[in-house]
């Protein structure tokens, strides 16, 4: 047993709930100090990586988006991109436009999911939305109406919000038909209301002061916030493309995890909504900007715990977005492009809601696939999570354990880790 | 009746139209061929020009593409993926509650289909027990038939005696004509209802020669249909074939999928389950098709009677040409081909009778 | 699919799928999973009176509807009771069986071509009972006591797993102390202190004489059994056509809809369950007809 | 009496099956007010002890810890439903039972000594018993509300063992294979979907795993017919549902046709 205060004490969380996936928390003090600071990701392993290797071209975007259950559009777009790089294809606006479509669908169901029914919770005490629901019944109806609103951009754009089936290389199956988007307009219009009191309710809740020190790192595209295309640039301004991706980021093993953990040129770094929003702020629509300034965020916002506040800020967006190309849209000539296979390496990176995806192909000329490399956000955001948890947990000595658990297990929620995603990627071989 | 009325009518291109206008001016539903996803399905009809002009079909054995025709005939296709029986015995319904009933007015049923549903009577609207869901939608159903002149690949409705005229069981009956003359239908009338549109109707009296030529084409499409069953009595041929070691060869052939039952117009068979909302209240009971090939169609207590893909063909094929019979006092087919195309592994109804017979006639 | 509900002239109804409400007045179990409810008609809601051998649909609501044979007294409906047994063996079953009185259950019905009587006027009775099957003999028994003077010998025959699976114990002694009535059960598991017979019931029937031209017999249980014996009994010279079996398959709707109860040429909801075995016979011989 | 108790538990899987329970938006709130939510980690931090009226088991089993975990549960679970291509048949994951697990995991990992995994991915039936499948990947949200509304009344779920096509044709979807325009596994794959891929103009691929009265042999020749080559055909039938006996068993079949050709 270990007890409040002692100088050697072992805390672990077995089972970290409210996580996307199976990992576990360890914080070792020794002298009083926080020696390690672990969040272990003991999901098993899947090898997807090694079995798309012989697999046709034409299939990564459905396989990998069984990665997870939680961000399969994220999966469904890095992979089409990348081997549409490989294929040397082009796909045109009208179709990039479905597909920012669809993943605003996405963005909006995972961040409502993770404000309302994950992250809440935690501000107020409560093991569990549902106890939530008790006192504040209305609150959660919010949030599962959001959810659902993302969730019916899938079904119509995807034909199911879990692992959609209308995505394929060079855009969909079948175009939504206009009284499928009429459907989607009249649903969005109401939910815009609902995401900005988010944003108001996420500002009024207490926040521990804290200002993580890593690297940022996001995509940027010279028109739009990020979300489906664009290069990579970091708070100290570097820049670079999806290309040199394994120039600049480099993924290590370590023991306690079966996710690869990546680090940019050494650094530790965060992706992901705060990342996101630091780097681009300028990008947000003006009414995403405003929903920001009410709630008192700067252009820049480091502190992982406001990140709630970010991720509403970021719902806003995509509803605003979502309507934007719903006004917009114009329908595709052809609901795909032909893809035909050629020998090559193609890349692809975009935002998924809890950071960035990276993921690599490489071809042979009948398009059988001979390497992929896939980099989940999580094991992108692991070495943060684990800095995070080492600096606060040294205020946290004071506590019982199961008061200082409460504290870590927040502190790990903050990123909204996906473990699913996170664990066993990333080509170490090459060649 | 076309060819006894005392003299058929006879409308234009726009007259068509124009039916479909009255026909929703009166409050129905029209509903009829039109091109969806590469097929002809059945739909609501938003005007006469949602008819599929110059559209044809190409079928075969689990084949079905569509064709542009040389001319704008309008129903000159078979076998489509749908048949009536969707809109009178629809896939899912609520038993428990009561259903409001449209007016619906079919247009286009091809002479096998009037028989599908004069079947369907037969077996849902009979006494002791008719289904009054369904007696009260057939009611509300205005027809127009159409004969037969161009048969597909996969039709073979001369051989069961089903077409390719429309005897009865319309309220009107075209017979569509290209060619010399333009583009028209003779207008037969086989109700008072039928009778009443037709006088609001712009038409003109047909000639000798449009009726002359109405009747050839007719007989001719008796002779040139893609299929037969074979000339013997399917009753008795598949009475005896019970413990014939062919449904073993068919069914390494079948893929157990129910496409045949599905497309079928004349096949009924349904299940019904009950369902409750969380809380437990509320409950309500649905019908829905089913089909003699689910696993568990013929489940009771210890397992299914028909355990083999062998003994489900069988009994779907029986049942068709035999069993029906003794059921329902007709056969089960009406030669309309439609499981003969929509069979993805292609297996041919008209075929496997052809083989069964001639297993008999050589042992 | 066309989803606009234009025009609404009548609605439609579908009576015949549409239970009345009894409410079960009695509720006795039988064995440790069979029961026998006493089910009567609400107000204005009786249904016709039933003859021997027919079946009804009885829902439990929200959980759904199965055939049951009615084992009650044809000659006592008065109020419109209805007497039904029903063994559990599924979730349907399960809940008919956990309807304890008081609570109210559907009922279509009834159904079916029953047992033919009249056709055995002044000859022998055979009835052949194998477990649950008891239960839709029970009427006929009851029918052909009541009007005893009419037939010659009356014996039956009836089989249980175990003393505890065997229905309705002491109706059977009190038939059996009949002196007009010949009774004898099997057991496949005797329990200890049985005196009575052992094993299959082809034994009795093996040793109950009969007089084949003037026999009828009438067969429920197990299709097996039911196989069995009436070939051992046209074996033995009863014309096929006198003797009468009730057989069971699928029923989702009891009234010739739904397809699911064929046996070849029959809708057992129509021309059965009770069938003469002329008519079956070489049906049952063919595997998953 | 309380309310049924309700745990949710994952193994090897992506969470989209226990994701498909908090994406019922409308009813999750009467799911709570109806059970008593014992387990269930992507929900809650209560985690109470069984045991359990019902378990909703996700994912696979591929490491030793969860062959021991899973049996654990069965213990404590009244009626135990797997739910999703993982739990009814091993999943993608599955695809390693073709391979050389080895192989795998030194093309992933610089260090495979750190990992433990078990020769075979493998359905929860096969390690224990279960009582009801949900197949798909994902599960279909109203096959679960069915289901947990069943089991609620006491009523046996209604899950149709039939093929997909039942669903199109229901549907008013016109036929893939018939029209020549895609490989569709509808023929061979289980119901209740409600036919999603051909409705989107896109042959199934058989995320409900292989029906009752699968056949795959009969549809190899009909893929054939549309163009397919062999090892085409192969990788179609083993993806989602790879280990499914039948799938698996044709797969091999064709692949073995080839290596003696
Ligand atoms: C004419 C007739 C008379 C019957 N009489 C009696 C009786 O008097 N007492 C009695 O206990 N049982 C009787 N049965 C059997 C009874 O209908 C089944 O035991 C019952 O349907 C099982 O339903 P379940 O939901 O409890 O079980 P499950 O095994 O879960 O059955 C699921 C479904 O399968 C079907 N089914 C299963 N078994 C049968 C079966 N044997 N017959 C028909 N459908 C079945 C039903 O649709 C049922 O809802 C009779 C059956 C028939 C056809
Ligand atoms: S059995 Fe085939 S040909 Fe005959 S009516 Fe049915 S679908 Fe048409
Ligand atoms: S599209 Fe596929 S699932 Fe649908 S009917 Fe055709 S073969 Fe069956
Ligand atoms: S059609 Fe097939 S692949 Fe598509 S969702 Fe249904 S079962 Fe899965």
């Amino acid at each position: 047993m270990t007890h409040k205060g002692a100088s050697d004490r072992l805390v672990a969380v077995d089972e970290l709930a409210r996580v996307e996936g199976e990992g576990a928390l360890r914080l070792r003090v020794v002298d009083g100090e926080v020696a390690e600071a672990e969040l272990n990701i003991y999901e098993p392993p899947r090898y997807f990586e090694a079995f798309l290797v012989g697999r046709k071209y034409t299939e990564p975007p459905d396989i990998t988006a069984r990665i997870c259950g939680i961000c399969p559009v994220a999966y469904q777009m890095s992979s089409c991109q990348a081997i549409e790089d490989a294929c040397g294809v082009q796909v045109p606006e009208t179709i990039w436009a479905l597909r920012r479509l669809l993943y605003c669908g996405e963005w909006i169901e995972s961040h409502a999911l993770h404000i309302y029914l994950l992250h809440a919770p935690d501000f107020l005490g409560l093991p569990d939305a549902i106890e939530l629901a008790k006192t504040n019944r209305e609150l959660v109806e919010t949030g599962l109406a959001l959810k659902k609103v993302g969730n019916d951009i899938m079904e119509i754009l995807g034909g199911r919000a879990i692992h959609p089936v209308n995505v394929r290389l060079g855009g969909f199956y079948r175009l939504p038909t206009p009284e499928e988007l009429e459907h989607l307009k009249s649903m969005l219009r109401p939910a815009l209301d609902q995401a900005l009191k988010t944003v108001e309710w996420t500002s009024t809740l207490d926040f521990p002061d804290y200002d993580c020190g890593h690297e940022l790192l996001a995509m940027s595209h010279p028109d739009t916030y990020p979300i489906e295309r664009g290069h990579l640039i970091t708070a100290s301004r570097e820049e670079f493309p999806a290309s040199a991706w394994n120039d600049f980021i480099e993924s290590v093993q370590v023991p306690h995890s079966t996710a690869l953990q990546a680090f940019l040129r050494g650094r530790r770094y965060l992706s992901g909504p705060l990342a996101r929003y630091s780097l681009n702020y300028a990008n947000l629509s003006p009414l995403a900007r405003q929903a920001a300034r009410a709630a008192g965020l700067g252009e820049r916002c480091v502190n992982p715990f406001q990140s709630i506040i970010v991720r509403a800020i970021e719902v806003v967006y995509a509803i605003d977005e979502a309507m934007r190309i719903l006004e917009e849209y114009e329908p595709p000539r052809r609901p795909a492009v032909d893809v035909p296979p050629r020998a090559g390496e193609g890349h692809g990176v975009t935002e998924a809601p809890r950071g960035i995806l990276y993921h690599r192909y490489k071809l042979d000329e009948n398009g059988l696939i001979q390497q992929a490399q896939i980099v989940s956000p999580t094991a992108q955001n692991q070495p943060a999570i684990e800095a995070d948890l080492k600096t606060l947990a040294a205020d946290w000595l004071d506590l019982e354990d199961g008061e200082l658990t409460a504290e870590a297990e927040r502190a790990i929620r903050n990123y909204d880790p996906c473990i699913s995603c996170s664990a066993h990627f990333l080509t170490v071989e090459r060649g | 009746m076309l060819f006894d009325h005392p003299l058929p009518e006879v409308i234009d291109r726009a007259g068509l139209d124009q039916l479909v206008k009255l026909l929703q001016a009166d409050g129905y539903t029209v509903v009829g061929p039109t091109e969806r996803d590469g097929a002809l399905v059945l739909d609501e009809l938003a005007g006469g020009a949602d008819l599929p002009d110059g559209i044809g079909v190409e079928t075969g054995a689990g084949h079905y593409r569509l064709r542009e025709r040389a001319d704008g005939a309008v129903f000159n296709h078979s076998a489509g993926p749908q048949s009536w029986k969707q809109f009178v015995h629809p896939p899912r319904q609520r038993v428990d509650a009561p259903e409001p009933v449209r007016r619906l007015a079919f247009i286009g049923v091809r002479p096998c289909d009037l028989a599908a549903l004069a079947i369907l009577d037969g077996v849902l609207g009979a006494a002791p027990y008719p289904d009054d869901r369904y007696l009260a939608r057939r009611d509300q159903i205005f027809v127009v038939a159409v004969n037969c002149v161009e048969p597909g690949n996969t039709c073979f409705c001369a051989s069961t005696g089903t077409g390719p005229a429309a005897e009865w069981g319309y309220d009107l009956v075209l017979t569509e004509q290209e060619g010399e003359g333009g583009h028209r239908f003779l207008l037969g009338t086989g109700s008072v209802a039928g009778e009443e549109i037709l006088d609001r109707l712009t038409h003109r009296t047909a000639t000798g020669g449009e009726i002359r030529e109405a009747r050839r084409a007719v007989d001719d499409a008796a002779g040139s249909m893609g299929r037969s069953m074979p000339e013997t009595d399917l009753r008795g041929l598949l009475n005896r074939a019970r413990g014939s070691e062919h449904w073993e060869q068919v069914a390494n052939r079948c893929l157990a999928c129910a496409n045949c039952t599905m497309v079928c117009p004349t096949c009924f068979c349904t299940t019904v389950e009950d369902a409750t909302d969380l809380e437990g209240d509320n409950a309500e009971r649905w019908q829905r098709w089913d089909s003699c090939f689910d696993p568990d169609f013929s489940y009771i207590h210890g397992g299914a009677v028909r355990k083999s893909v062998g003994s489900r063909y069988r009994q779907w094929m029986s049942h068709k040409l035999s069993t029906w019979h003794d059921q329902f006092g007709t056969s089960g087919c009406v030669g309309c081909g439609r499981c003969i195309a929509w069979c993805p592994a292609g297996i041919d109804i008209t075929a496997e009778a052809a083989a069964l017979a001639e297993k008999e006639r050589t042992r | 699919m066309i989803q606009a509900m234009r025009e609404t002239a009548r609605p439609a109804r579908a009576e015949a799928m549409v239970p009345a409400a009894y409410t079960v007045v009695d509720h006795r179990r039988e064995t440790h999973d069979t029961v026998t409810l006493t089910l009567l008609p609400g107000r204005g809601t009786a249904l016709p009176r039933f003859r021997p051998g027919q079946f009804t649909m009885l829902s439990a609501e929200g959980i759904g509807e199965i055939p049951v044979s009615i084992s009650g007294d044809p000659d006592d409906q008065h109020d419109g009771r209805l007497v039904q047994t029903i063994r559990e063996v599924g979730a349907v079953s399960a809940a008919l069986c956990r309807s304890e009185a008081g609570s109210e259950i559907g009922v279509r019905g009834p159904y079916g071509h029953g047992w033919r009587l009249a056709s055995a006027l002044d000859g022998d009775l055979l009835v052949v009972a194998g477990g649950i099957g008891l239960a839709p003999l029970r009427p006929l028994i009851r029918s052909a006591l009541g009007r005893r003077e009419h037939f010659g010998d009356v014996t039956l025959l009836a089989g249980a797993r175990s003393y505890a699976d065997l229905l309705y114990p002491l109706q059977l002694d009190a038939w059996a102390r009949r002196r007009d009535t010949a009774v004898t059960v099997t057991l496949d598991r005797p329990d200890p202190g049985w005196t009575g017979r052992v094993g299959l019931i082809t034994g009795p029937l093996a040793e109950t004489a009969i007089v084949p031209e003037r026999t009828t017999a009438y067969l429920c249980g197990p299709e097996i059994m039911i196989k069995v014996c009436a070939d051992a009994l046209a074996a033995r010279g009863v014309p096929p056509e006198r003797i009468q079996v009730s057989l069971e398959r699928n029923m989702k709707c009891g009234v010739g809809w739904c397809g699911h109860c064929q046996l070849g040429p029959h809708l057992l909801c129509r021309s059965g369950p009770v069938c003469r075995w002329d008519a079956v016979a070489d049906l049952l011989d063919i595997e998953e007809l | 009496m309380g309310k049924p108790t309700l745990a949710v538990w994952k193994f090897t899987s992506c969470d989209g099956c226990q994701l498909t329970l908090l994406d019922c938006e409308d009813e999750l709130l009467a799911i709570a007010d109806a059970v008593q939510i014992k387990h269930f980690p992507e929900a809650t931090r209560k985690d109470l002890p069984g045991p359990f009226d019902v378990s909703l088991v996700e994912g696979s089993i591929s490491t030793p810890a969860e062959a021991e975990r899973i049996k654990r549960i069965r213990e404590e679970t009244g009626t135990l439903v797997a739910i999703g291509a993982c739990a009814t048949s091993g999943g993608i994951q599955a695809l390693r039972n073709f391979a050389d697990l080895d192989e795998f995991q030194r093309i992933i990992y610089p260090h495979p000594e750190f990992l433990h995994s078990l020769e075979q991915v493998a359905p929860i039936a096969a390690h224990v018993d279960v009582d009801y499948e949900l197949r798909g990947c994902p599960i279909d949200k109203r096959q679960l509300l069915g289901l947990l509304s069943a089991l609620l009344k006491g009523r046996r779920p209604d899950l149709p063992k039939g093929a997909v096509c039942n669903e199109c044709k229901q549907r008013g979807v016109n036929c893939l294979l018939v029209e020549g325009k895609e490989p569709c596994l509808g023929p061979i794959t289980q119901a209740g979907c409600g036919a999603i891929c051909p409705s989107y103009n896109r042959g199934c691929y058989g995320c409900f795993g292989p029906s009752d009265s699968a056949q795959p042999e009969a549809l190899i020749p009909v893929l054939s017919r549309l163009g397919l080559a062999d090892p085409d055909i192969v990788r179609m039938l083993r993806t989602y549902n790879a280990a499914a006996p039948k799938l698996a068993a044709a797969g091999d079949r064709l692949e073995g046709a080839h290596d003696d050709a």
